[in-house]
């Protein structure tokens, strides 16, 4: 009988077997890591604005405050973007004909409205609510980030359920006091926890159930 | 390198009968190939025993345990939720699938095992080159032998009686 | 009818999909900020607008939903006498008429898109030319109208034109009831029965509780004498009901006798001689005559708080003769003077239009060519005259269609009007969204027929106001009308009771089998045929959808070897129909009832060509009663569509839905089901929120008028599924009303049970949910979590109470029935409320939404959530006011309360679901002398 | 070992050799062209195949409304046919495993395919669950892995039991089958003579010498997996009933459920090897070593099987009548007097009747008789499988829910796909692989030998 495989054979099929083998692991392992992936989540992606708005210039710079345009956050679900009306208050005196302040100056001349593009996005069968987190110590920079130093908008955090569910499970470590809600500096203070803790007590927040389902889904 | 000696019988039992005298003569390097299992052999040529159940039982065990502790983690601390008023901690339902994975995982390790232990896969081996060892996994039962003092000729005169069909050395 | 591909289904990028598991970003998305935003309003919060709808020309005040200017839902006006908070199916379903893709776009001229000025160009020269013979041959076809604003316009009208003709068709008139006050009062007074002030109650073929612009106002005043409690025991009034077929109202009667409508007659006038008429006395059958004794002995004890009912249908002298009746028990009743201004019928029109003795015709939001009497054949003298006719009306309809000029009207969401309910209380009534179509209203019609170009509806309704109300303060009143929806003291004053006349009554119709014809109880008249909410919602006891049928006794339909699903023609007067028959218990022998409103044509994707169509047979002489009816097989079968099989198994309505008398429940009351759950070694979750949500539903007030099911609907994003998966058996209804029949079947008493989620604490359908899609949460709601869900249907296998609906196809994402699907429909869902994909199970949510709502402006403001404050959309819905939501740790609360009356049980208890939805049992007030032996 | 079982009597030709025997089984796989009959059976159930797969291309396209259910009767087709599949799937390695352990000289001849009946099967029935769900494009989320939603399985579900035990079940079925085939596939490497063949088989074998210490350690890990073939093949179908039993439903919260599925299993598991037997035997001309002695044991087999089918049917019965819940009387009473029932009573005949004819000897070494009853009843417990949906779903707590089932033109052409799938695989395999384990045969000649 004569040998029907080289003696290399061996070391092909054993090679071939453990190649399989760390494939499907390989592929397996991509699956599971590419959701947490920035790719997956958008998470510090910056989106092309119609209008060059620079909240590092109005926020860091003039210092306003951001419920200046975002109006409606304190008492709506959604935040509010300025009415084209609200950039006119101050550009109909300063930089008039800028060229960067066109589309707005058309939309106020044709009554159509400037085609902001969503930054933070959640699914539709989110229902997230601004105004309830802001009155209830969730301070603007805590999900939005450094609103204050960015050129262009960026999305700074996942906005993932499970990064929902860092905070729904233990406020704690998140909530300020009143005062510093719009506070685009605030940094969690050496002894937050025990300071969210009190927090918690003062702004009467039901903790034990802040991960039921219907909190956010409808 | 010490010659590799095969004699082939038409039948298990006088190759049992060679393998024991062989095994008394002393003998190292014993081994017998045959078309189907014969279970005799085993003390016959006084083979080791194959330690694979242990480590299924092993295997087994852990799996179930981890199983436990995944649906004990996921329900109890990581995400409970009330689901039709049952308890977090709904231990007898988990057991259900503690049990599959166990059994999986004694599988696939018996399963792994049996390679690890017997060598194989070997595609490439010697004995492939021998002369009629292809009925080896047909109706052929070889004795192999593989001993510093051993040759054909000892090997046939020890065989004598037992009418070997043939004595012969492998090459290399 | 569904598209082969929906735009979900991008084809197996299903499978891929799965591989890349999803999870990436969403689709770029843009904000559209406004240019200049409107006062008092907030992105993302809603608004509420107070405004009127008509029916039959009456007003119902709704308070309007709307979220940037766009209405989502109406509900009841709690300030206006016709709506008291509460709401009817037809109010409900209005909000998607609003957005129904048939709408009427564009004007036409003989079916050609055309321009509003070549119209005017059209139309003026015609009229000054009119001006010469006094507008003699120019005529005007309305619907009823009390709009102070349309009669004042048309009253302006005719100074222009003395001659002109103003005619006036409503397939469901009052003009009986109006004959049979002159007839008795020598007036044609408005008479208002008031339900609230009866002990007793007999209706004789009139079925206050079922639909009509009086719905509401009666449910309500009927809730109020029908609710038995331990600390009002006595709170049940007692109800009769003699009829021919099976109306909501005498499914509520404590007693009902089916009579055809010579016995019906022959019963009416027998009472009346108890009463002292001095009429000849007909001899009444038993079990008629013993029926009576009871009736008149209990009216005559309860003198002052008895009242007698005829519906509109009834015949003028029946009419009178109840007047007399009422007059003798002192009834509670209201008479107010009758409105001004007699307009001519339509007879009169469709002669004019044969006799080419006219040359204009203006028909404003009518629809005769549809639903005038066949006898009449408008369709065909309109589509025959060489007048110039107009048409002005949301939809185009068959009467658009065959005139020679189309104009589309504004939808009453749209228009400025104002409108007053029966009882006179005028109402003010705003548009909640600006015209999506190039539509005008009927006050700038009549006013260009003035003579006053682009007169717009709200100048108009502020000039008819700024004659009534004093000038200074004029800019106050309008504001504070607008917001309360109610013009403050409009009401008429009742006149003092005057005297009514018996009169004669005409020799009984000849025996033999009679066609009753009724208005549809989700169709009405025709005019909601469009509105797929409406074709999918169960009528009441048939539980059909989708169409109509002959309605008669099984033991009728026996008779004519008939089953159900059986074509039959019917003739009648020289007429024939065909028609598929249901047979349905407790209709009076020798009649058989079809219902108005199907079998349109004209009326859009939706309404087309469903059931038959009843007009075909019915005539001036004979509107609602059709003697010599004859039934012929049409050797056909067609399957009748509906969402429940009448079942009677022994013992099977009597445990699901207990039928008692008040008295033995409180001897013993319903056993209780456990509060505690059954023993277990395991130690069961307790919900451990400070509120606990609980709802209990009074099946004795619940009157099975649907409002709920469409409220639900309409608040819920619940989609429809068509004619065609409703015959594979699917529906989409959160809330549901089970019919039970209680009594011989002879005698059938049917129970009318509403069936949401029953938030069980032990629910069921969680436990076998393999990726928690289906989950209990702190406060005690079963929540489904759409975007889990995977769709194994194991919840709903398992759901005791199949409460659960599963989107087989993608029902309102991408295979919508029919035109559901055009983008303007999509304008009507509540963007609080997912709409969802195909393939999930969905179910009741207690509102979750509205919950969330209420809990989040809690959480704002730092206090726990008042009793009250969240509403669901059926319990705000009920006209009866049987539903009850609220807080079961809240010891106070309603429905802590209700739990502790005797009649409570919980459906299906002995399963050990523990629901939080729990029922009062169908508790009865009969009259011991009537009970049946079988009692 | 002394065999038991009427020892090898009539289940080896009078006078063979082991040379003969493995002739015997080899020759057919190397046969050049197989004939006609093999490709036209190919044909079809490769068209059948195909139709499958169209069906469920569709299915994907337009949602579950294709399909017959309903919004009471939420479970349909699919479900019964994966907990009937499942059932076969049930038989093979038992089969192997039981009459391995309990030494049944007559195992030799029919594991093989008995084994791979087993994992087509399964494989077939793990479809159906993922075919039936609203969103199959989420199936992956029954198992746990970490993920940014940072959620979990919900472990009480016999949905996710079922999940575990189907993969389980499959891997362990394969490894099974995989193991015993090594040995065949050294066999066939030295007998192939094509060189594709001799690769083919080589690297299949692995280099299978036949030693002693090989066979050795294959004993060992063949036999440890056989006896956890037992409970696991028990709980696989068991938790399969626990899908219905673990309800409030009438006709579903039985305890008797589990039990009864797994009698039920290998019932038509036996009934569909039967088939197969007779197949593998016709088609590979396999007359001289699977004998009409192999139908007879069988038969017996499915005789018991058939009285225990009984016994669950009037449990279930008597369970329904002394529980006298109004839910379970309605459910019992619509057994003999609902829409079903002519179905229901055609059930009976086929699981109960039919197979009482085999308590004649004649009739049971009649092998045409065996393999008709085994048809029958096969059919009979596809009735049953769908009839425990339908009965139950039908006619649920509320009589307002009550709706009857209307299957759909899909419903039949997914059933009747996976049969010719499932035809085609078993076609290949009998084409490409020992359908009779050699080795096997072997040792049963060397028993026979032993006896005389």
């Amino acid at each position: 009988m004569a040998q029907h495989f080289s003696p290399s054979a061996d070391t092909i099929l054993r090679a071939a077997l453990a190649g399989a083998a760390l494939m499907v692991v390989a592929f397996l392992a991509v699956l599971l890591i590419r959701p947490y992936t920035a790719y997956s989540t958008s998470q510090n992606r910056i989106v092309e604005q119609p209008v060059q708005f620079s909240h590092a210039h109005h926020v860091g710079g003039l210092g306003l405050d951001c419920r200046y345009c975002h109006d409606s956050v304190e008492n709506s679900a959604f935040a509010g973007l300025p009415p084209t009306h609200t950039c006119m208050t101050c550009h109909s005196q300063l930089w008039t004909n800028a060229e960067m302040l066109a589309p707005v100056r058309r939309s106020l001349g044709e009554g159509k409205p400037i085609p902001w593009q969503r930054v933070n996005q959640v699914p539709d069968y989110v229902y997230f609510d601004h105004s309830v987190h802001v009155k209830n110590g969730v301070g603007c920079s805590t999900c939005h980030g450094p609103v204050h130093t960015m050129q262009q908008v960026w999305q700074d955090k996942p906005l993932t359920m499970q990064w929902c569910l860092d905070c729904h499970r233990d406020p704690a470590q998140f909530l300020r006091p009143e005062d510093k809600i719009f506070d685009m500096n605030w940094t969690p203070p050496a002894d937050q926890e025990e300071r969210g803790r009190k927090l918690i007590q003062h702004y009467l927040i039901e903790t034990k159930n802040l991960t039921d389902c219907s909190r956010c889904h409808r | 390198m010490t010659a590799l000696l095969l004699a082939e019988f038409r039948d298990p039992e006088t190759l049992i009968a060679a393998a024991r005298r062989a095994r008394e003569a002393g003998w190292k390097g014993l081994d017998a190939h045959t078309p189907f299992a014969v279970p005799e052999l085993v003390e016959a040529l006084g083979l080791p025993p194959a330690r694979i159940r242990p480590i299924m039982l092993g295997a087994g065990v852990a799996a179930a345990v981890l199983t436990f502790a995944l649906c004990w983690y996921s329900a109890v601390i990581s995400y409970p939720l009330n689901l039709g008023g049952r308890p977090l901690n709904s231990w007898p339902t988990f057991l259900v699938l503690c049990f599959e994975a166990g059994v999986l995982a004694a599988a696939l390790a018996g399963f792994v095992a049996f390679f690890a232990f017997s060598g194989l896969p070997r595609l490439h081996h010697p004995l492939f080159a021998a002369r009629d060892f292809d009925r080896a996994s047909q109706d052929a039962f070889f004795l192999a032998v593989q001993d510093p003092k051993v040759d054909a000729g000892r090997l046939a005169l020890l065989l004598d009686g037992l009418g070997p069909v043939s004595v012969r050395e492998v090459a290399q | 009818m569904t598209p082969l591909l929906g735009r979900r289904q991008a084809a197996l990028g299903l499978l891929a999909s799965a591989l890349t598991l999803t999870s990436c970003g969403e689709p770029e998305e843009e904000i559209l900020p406004y240019v200049n935003k409107p006062d008092g309003l907030t992105p993302g919060v809603s608004q509420r607008f107070a405004t009127s709808l008509p029916m039959g020309g009456y007003a119902r005040g709704v308070l309007a939903t709307t979220y940037e200017g766009r209405p989502v839902k109406l509900e009841g006006n709690p300030r206006h006498p016709a709506s008291q908070g509460a709401t009817d199916l037809f109010t409900e379903a209005a909000i998607l008429s609003l957005y129904d893709p048939d709408r009427s776009r564009s004007l036409r001229r003989e079916g050609r898109v055309d321009t509003w000025e070549r119209f005017e160009a059209a139309l003026l020269p015609r009229l000054a030319a009119a001006e010469a013979n006094g507008g003699e041959g120019l005529r005007l076809l309305t619907g009823h109208l009390t709009s102070p604003t349309l009669l004042r316009l048309i009253g302006a009208l005719r100074e222009r034109f003395p001659a002109m003709h103003w005619h006036v068709y409503e397939p469901v008139a009052e003009t009986a009831a109006r004959r049979g006050a002159e007839l008795a009062f020598g007036t044609p007074l408005t008479v208002l029965p008031r339900l609230q002030r009866a002990r007793v109650i007999l209706t004789l073929d009139a079925d206050p509780l079922g639909p009509g612009p009086e719905q509401i106002r009666h449910n309500r005043a009927f809730a109020a004498i029908r609710t038995a409690r331990r600390d009002n025991p006595g709170g049940l009034a007692r109800l009769y009901a003699v009829e021919p077929v099976f109306s909501n109202t005498g499914a509520k009667a404590d007693h009902r006798l089916a009579l055809a409508p010579a016995g019906l007659r022959d019963f009416a006038v027998a009472l009346a001689v108890r009463l002292g008429a001095d009429l000849p006395v007909p001899a009444l059958p038993e079990p008629a005559a013993r029926f009576l004794d009871a009736v008149a002995q209990d009216l005559q004890a309860a003198r002052g708080a008895a009242l007698v009912l005829a519906g509109p249908w009834a015949p003028p002298e029946m009419q009178a003769l109840v007047h007399w009746i009422n007059d003798r028990l002192e009834a509670p009743v209201d008479h107010l003077p009758p409105p001004s201004g007699q307009p001519e019928d339509l007879a009169a029109l469709a002669g004019a239009l044969r006799g080419g003795a006219m040359d204009t015709l203006v028909i404003i939001d009518a629809n005769p060519a549809y639903d005038a009497p066949a006898d009449l054949d408008f369709a065909g003298a309109l589509r025959d005259t060489d007048a110039f006719t107009v048409h002005l009306g949301p939809w185009r309809g068959e009467t658009g269609a065959l005139c020679r000029w189309h104009l589309p009207q504004h939808h009453p969401l749209e228009d400025w009007a104002d409108l007053r309910a029966s009882d006179g209380t005028a109402s003010i009534a705003q548009p909640l969204i600006r015209p999506l179509y190039a539509t005008r209203s009927a006050a700038w019609l009549l006013g260009l027929m003035r003579g006053r170009l682009s007169l717009e509806s709200y100048a108009a309704v502020r000039e008819t106001w700024a004659a009534q109300w004093p000038a200074e303060s004029f800019e106050a009143t309008w504001r504070r009308v607008l917001h309360d929806g109610v013009v403050p003291d409009s009401a008429a004053t009742p006149l003092p009771r005057p005297a009514a006349r018996a009169p004669a009554l005409p020799p009984a119709p000849e025996a033999g089998l009679t066609l009753l014809l009724r208005p549809d109880p989700t169709v009405w008249d025709g005019r909601h045929a469009n509105n797929p909410w409406l074709q999918e919602c169960p009528k009441p006891l048939t539980r059909q959808v989708w169409g109509n049928a002959a309605l008669m006794a099984p033991a009728e339909a026996e008779r004519h070897g008939l089953r159900e699903g059986d074509v039959v023609q019917l003739h009648a007067g020289g007429r024939m129909l065909e028609a598929p028959v249901l047979p349905l218990p407790g209709m009076a022998p020798g009649v058989a009832m079809l219902s108005l409103g199907y079998g349109r044509r004209q009326a859009g994707a939706i309404g087309n060509d469903l059931g038959a169509n009843a007009y075909a047979l019915r005539r001036q002489d004979a509107l609602w009663e059709l003697p010599g009816l004859r039934l012929v097989p049409a050797g056909r079968r067609e399957e009748i569509l509906r969402l429940q099989e009448m079942h009677r198994l022994e013992g099977e309505a009597q445990e699901l839905l207990p039928e008692r008398a008040f008295t033995d429940l409180l001897e013993h009351p319903l056993e209780p089901e456990p509060e505690e759950p059954p023993a277990s070694i395991f130690k069961p979750l307790e919900p451990d929120a400070p509120v606990a949500w609980g709802m209990v539903i009074d099946t004795t007030l619940c009157t099975g008028c649907n409002a709920c099911v469409v409220a639900c609907q309409a608040e819920n994003n619940v989609p429809v599924v068509g004619p065609g998966d409703v015959a594979k058996g699917r529906d989409m209804h959160w809330l549901r009303i089970d019919t039970y029949w209680h009594g011989p079947e002879a005698q059938p008493r049917p129970g009318f049970q509403p069936v949401p989620c029953m938030h069980c604490e032990a629910a069921p359908c969680e436990p076998v949910c393999p990726v928690a899609a289906s989950v209990h949460d702190a406060e005690g709601l079963n929540v489904q979590v759409y975007n889990r869900c995977i769709g194994t249907r194991f919840c709903q296998g398992n759901c005791p109470y199949k409460v659960r609906r599963f989107n087989f196809h993608g029902y309102a994402d991408g295979q919508e029935y029919a035109n559901q699907g055009e983008p303007i429909v999509a304008a009507h869902y509540n963007p609080d409320v997912t709409v969802r994909g195909r393939g999930v199970m969905e179910k009741c949510t207690y509102c979750v939404q509205r919950i969330s709502a209420a809990r989040r402006q809690a959480e704002k403001e730092d206090r726990p959530i008042a009793e009250g404050e969240v509403r669901t959309a059926c319990q705000s819905a009920c006209p009866a006011q049987a539903i009850q939501f609220g807080d079961l740790r809240k010891a106070e609360a309603a429905v802590s309360r209700l739990r502790h009356e005797p009649q409570h049980y919980a459906l299906l208890g002995h399963l050990g679901t523990r629901p939080r939805t729990t029922y009062l049992a169908q508790v009865r007030n009969p009259n011991p002398a009537l009970e049946e032996p079988e009692a | 070992m002394s065999p038991r079982g009427g020892g090898t009597e009539g289940l080896l030709p009078r006078s063979t050799s082991y040379g003969a025997l493995v002739g015997l089984v080899a020759d057919a796989l190397m046969r050049r062209n197989v004939g006609w009959r093999w490709y036209a059976a190919f044909g079809v159930t490769l068209a059948m195949t195909l139709m499958l797969a169209g069906c469920v291309t569709w299915l994907f396209l337009r949602g579950l409304g294709i399909f017959g259910n309903n919004t009471a009767v939420v479970w349909g087709f699919p479900i019964a046919n994966y907990v009937w599949w499942i059932g076969i799937g049930n038989a093979g390695t038992f089969i192997s495993a039981a009459l391995l352990l309990t030494r049944q000289p007559w195992r030799a001849a029919i594991n093989r395919f008995a084994e791979v009946m087993t994992i087509f099967a399964v494989a077939i029935a793990g479809l159906f669950p993922i075919l039936h769900l609203g969103r199959p494009e989420y199936a992956y989320w029954l198992a746990p892995y970490p993920n940014v939603m940072g959620l979990w399985p919900q472990w009480r579900s016999a949905l996710v039991w079922d999940f575990a035990a189907i993969i389980s079940y499959l891997i362990f079925s394969l490894l099974f089958w995989y193991l015993g085939l090594i040995p065949d596939m050294a066999t066939l490497r030295d007998r192939a003579r094509t060189r594709l063949g001799q690769v083919a088989y080589g690297v299949l074998a692995m280099g299978w010498r036949g030693s002693a210490r090989h066979w050795q350690l294959h004993d060992a890990v063949y036999r440890a997996l056989a006896v956890m073939a037992l409970p696991l093949v028990v709980s696989v179908h068991s938790v399969a009933a626990m899908d219905f039993s673990a309800s409030p439903m009438p006709g579903w919260q039985e305890t008797i459920f589990p039990p009864y599925f797994v009698v039920g299993a290998l019932f038509s598991g036996f009934g569909m090897v039967i088939v197969l037997t007779a197949l593998v035997r016709l088609g590979l001309g396999l007359q001289a070593v699977i004998t009409p002695r192999h139908f007879e044991v069988m038969g017996k087999i499915v005789l018991a099987c058939s009285i225990g089918m009984g016994l669950s049917y009037a449990t279930e019965w008597f369970y329904a009548w002394s529980l006298g819940s109004r839910a379970e009387l309605v459910h019992l009473h619509k057994l003999f007097g609902g829409e079903y029932t002519p179905l229901y009573l055609t059930m009976l005949a086929c699981n109960l009747l039919a197979p009482q004819i085999l308590w004649i000897p004649q009739a049971r070494r009649n092998i045409l008789v065996v393999v008709c009853v085994a048809i029958v009843l096969n059919v009979g417990m596809w009735l049953e499988r769908i009839l425990i949906i339908w009965n139950t779903l039908s006619h649920g707590h509320l009589p307002s829910m009550w709706s009857v089932f209307w299957p759909s033109i899909f419903d039949w052409l997914v059933l009747a796909g996976s049969l010719g799938f499932f035809a085609m695989m078993f076609l290949c395999f009998a084409r490409l692989l020992p359908a009779v384990a050699m080795h096997d045969l072997g040792k049963l000649l060397r028993e026979r030998r032993k006896e005389s």
